[in-house]
């Protein structure tokens, strides 16, 4: 994708300045600089904290100005005027077009289908997309603690896509079995037997720092469709604990422009909380 | 398993007309639900229903009211779905009671349920959920009279406990004090069922009283009650809710309601009346003329204001 | 069938301080809640918890944050109910880690659900139902170590659905931006579970950034997310809330927040934290003293006002 | 009981006057002064429309200032300046402490056992409390089709208990056995085998132009325990429909005083709404 498909860039040769790719970046950008862009043409995301914050605020800045930022905490139509330090922040409030109850929330937005994308980190990711967000080793008695589901078993079953975002990938982060699902794909959720079927596709895009993995179908594997500069297919097949399956043509993940890097350090993450 | 259907997307909301937006999303054979309780019930949009003469509805609605005497005389309704068969304090819906104790002129089907169940039945067509669990029926005859009443085994302890199904309807409507452009709707006073109805349905009208700017909205987001991505379109209706009222607005008329139950008792005096206050006008402002203006400005209510509170605005932290 | 407890009767509510609220509604052994999502967190009658030495507590919080680590660090809890194990971006809790990894200094029991599970477990708590159904957890393996989550046949359709139980706490305590002196108390900014939480339990303690006058509360009464007749002591605590935020009063103490996870990482200078802000300390007010009066003014707010709505008031009618 | 009960009558020649009987007073103002003096010691009442309104009213004023009223439209704590015209007339908004939504009112208030009594209207009610406000006759092609349900029963299987006020006393009214079960009694619940038995006490107090009558024991019977002045309890037992339970000593309904009726006439129901 080329920064042409940008809108909203100014005309003449401060914009192709600024369109320019950026001469120094770091890998944080460019995932969540890659994440942004996917966001084009997405209408309602559900938005979580960390990375995902930063990449639905540069898309709504310069991809998609009728994004609407949903927040489990309640609030839907956010415009912080600074960067949220978390899904219920004080400036996700003020200044919002709303907020409902809790209850509305997960069960009325998320349950009752009206969540476009939603965006969820995980320890570990399986070949479908079920996500570990709860323990390394037993549950138990677990070697790492991890937070457990809070929302995201219940944004994997009812948003309409799941994006995932994913800061290592190594056989630990992508295993051929996880250690214990806590966010399932639909093959899991249709293999299990049991409870409601998951009403949207699951996780359809993992952004990596090695590459870019898609699912197009919603009871198929996750495919490598993107590998980011300097990474070979081979890199990324080694890194991921199953036989990874690859598109026919792996392109290479667009990097950062001079603009991009400028809202993210100037603009969006002023204090570099998330952009370490 | 069971996969349910996901909401239509809604786009960025266009405000327009009523005409329009009733042509655009109210089809013959539709479930309709026009919500409100006592409050805020959309009459306006009831009568451009009637205008446009759409048949075979099924009208869902927890307490019928006037505004189902309206549909049902004018032929709209094949089937009522609700939890009330009166007028609240002004007595019965005599067009309802023909149906039921006559057939006259046809039947009308009926599925009956309490007000608890009703609300539970939006709220689980909003939620997406199969069923919800009531404490109520147990030894009542209601769920005999309605096979969609039905139970489940506890499992976390012995006996059943009675279920109602989801409420889907294809088209909410719903009457509000205001809403931006996009469609974030704020209620204040008795809010009703109209959350949920409006979760529940697949296409979704709000009329207003008003359209604001949207930094009066975004200046008090705990009032938006109906955020816009739930919403198809917004229409500008001031007085829209007569002769039920709006809070801080406009009061109940009264009299138009003490006036209503021996009308309707004449099929013909009935008829009539639809004639000329709602096919014989070509919009709601028509109608708010044949009601008169001097009448209406009797049912203007004095100012009592809520004050207001701070959000804040966060500064730079130490 | 299945008879459910009646909830204790409220009397009329009394003002209280907030360690006479404790010590008189919160024992030994209890099911306690602490709710407030991120914002509103009741810190300082969990602090006045650990001073009060309660034990063997069954602790419910959607996210345990700080004051989960800080009232088990204090040997308050034997069980933790609760859907999330971090403190959103500021990461680990690390005395729940230790319990739970390595047992140290003792086990802690573990209930895990999902957020919307826990919604609905306070729901159905204050519902008085004996399970809600939820769309979530086919095919995860939180239902798996959880046999609390179950699953009932769906009597509308194929297959099964899964369902979670009532939460009813013993003690719920919230805190508020206000309420007046019988306990009408009224929150805005993120509501989080509180009015859930609140109805679900058998004795409800609010605290209040401010007491106002009657008529502040009965200006705006849709802002009443928690009417008295729920309620059981209402105490003045200015800063409760502190290191969470309070909507449009102070903001959150994100320096706190970042600070916590290395100390807690070192069981005794967490237990040295307790002991010098919290058991060192008579009150809240000594507390905030310690924290220091420049610290807690650098994280006041500008003001962002909401704006008024009329409410309206009765003329008669012509 | 006596006018001596009334709390809140002031002293002296004036206070004896008010104190003393009304020499003229209605059915209607009879039955609601009962059933307002029923509601001494009551903490949360859900009061609906019509002379019910008026009882709550009265006790407020006379008896009981800590009475909170909570009306199914979701309100709790209503301080209504004037009469109310319906359960969710404005003024029952207007200065009230608190408007909750519907889900929160029919749920956590009323199903969560906060509720001491409700008032219920009847067209029939049977010897256990059960009612009827569906149909006379046939529900699938009645002789008149009543109301319904609306919250009834709700409130019957969820109120602590419920008062009946009835404008009728005879063999349609209090049948052998109803022509539907709307609401039922928890001696109709239990035999049912469905479902979850009701939480309160089903209908304690049944007040009708005749007399009052009382059950005191949840699965018990209807008892006549007062008859109004100049009714016999021979007259009461012919009127009803089955053969009525009739307490070891029946009292005489206490006469309205004269504040009472001056209340109800000059300040609850001014328009002559319910006092027709």
């Amino acid at each position: 994708m080329s920064a042409a498909h940008m809108t909203g860039a100014p005309a003449g040769t401060a914009a192709a300045e600024s369109a320019a790719v950026a001469e120094d970046y770091t890998q944080t950008e460019l995932i969540v600089c890659a994440a942004a862009e996917l966001l084009a043409g997405k209408r309602t995301v559900f938005a979580g904290i960390g990375l995902p914050t930063l990449a639905v605020d540069l898309a709504h800045r310069t991809l998609n100005r009728d994004i609407e930022l949903i927040y489990e905490s309640g609030v839907a139509g956010a415009h912080p005027e600074a960067m949220a330090e978390g899904i219920a922040d004080s400036v996700v409030v003020s200044g919002a077009e709303s907020v409902v109850s809790m209850q509305a929330l997960f069960g009325y937005v998320l349950q009752g289908g009206n969540v476009d994308v939603g965006f969820l980190g995980a320890a570990q990711i399986d070949r479908h997309g079920s996500l570990n967000t709860s323990v390394i080793g037993d549950w138990e008695q677990p070697a790492v603690r991890l937070p457990g589901s809070g929302g995201a078993t219940d944004i994997m079953a009812n948003a309409g896509e799941v994006f995932v975002i994913i800061r290592r990938h190594d056989h630990a982060s992508f295993p051929a079995e996880l250690d214990f699902v806590t966010s399932p794909s639909p093959v899991a959720a249709r293999a299990s037997g049991r409870g409601i079927m998951p009403q949207g596709h699951g996780v359809s895009t993992v952004i990596t720092p090695l590459g870019v993995l898609r699912r197009e179908d919603r009871f198929g594997e996750l495919v490598l469709t993107h590998t980011h500069p300097g990474v070979t297919v081979e890199q990324v097949r080694e890194a991921t604990g199953w036989e990874l399956a690859v598109a026919d043509e792996v392109a290479v993940t667009a990097e950062p422009t001079v603009e991009q890097v400028r809202l993210l350090r100037e603009e969006i993450d002023t204090v570099r909380l998330y952009l370490r | 398993m069971r996969t349910t259907e996901s909401r239509e997307r809604k786009l960025p909301v266009k405000a327009m007309e009523l005409d329009e937006a009733i042509a655009s999303f109210v089809h013959d054979g539709d479930t309709v639900a026009l919500e409100g309780f006592s409050h805020l019930i959309p009459f306006a949009a009831g009568h451009e229903i009637i205008r446009q003469g759409r048949r075979h509805l099924t009208f869902c609605r927890m307490t019928p009211d006037l505004i189902a005497d309206m549909l049902i005389a004018a032929d709209c309704v094949d089937r009522l779905v609700c939890s009330f068969f009166a007028s609240g304090s002004a007595g019965s819906l005599h067009e309802i009671r023909r149906r039921l104790e006559r057939r006259e002129p046809r039947p009308l089907a009926v599925e009956e349920y309490s007000h608890h169940a009703m609300v539970l039945r939006y709220h689980a067509g909003a939620s997406r959920l199969p069923f919800m669990p009531i404490r109520s029926f147990a030894g009542s005859e209601i769920p005999g009279i309605n096979p969609d009443i039905r139970e489940v085994e506890n499992p976390y302890g012995e006996g059943t406990v009675y279920v109602v199904p989801p409420l889907n309807p294809d088209v909410t409507v719903i009457h509000a004090q205001r809403a931006d452009a996009r469609g974030n709707a704020q209620i204040w006073g008795i809010t009703g069922v109209q959350q949920e109805a409006v979760y529940a349905a697949k296409r979704v009208i709000v009329t207003v009283e008003e359209i604001v700017d949207d930094e009066v909205i975004r200046a008090d987001p705990n009032r938006t009650l109906i955020p816009a991505h739930a919403v198809d379109a917004v229409c500008v209706v001031p007085r829209g809710a007569h002769p039920s009222y709006v809070q801080g607005t406009y009061d109940r008329d009264n009299a138009f309601y003490r006036m209503w139950p021996p009308l309707a008792k004449d099929p013909a005096a009935l008829r009539e009346w639809l004639d000329t206050h709602v096919r014989g006008t070509a919009s709601h402002a028509e109608y708010l003329e044949r009601i008169g203006e001097e009448h209406l400005r009797s049912l203007e209510v004095a100012s009592r204001p809520s004050g207001a509170v701070d959000y804040g605005r966060r500064r730079a932290q130490a």
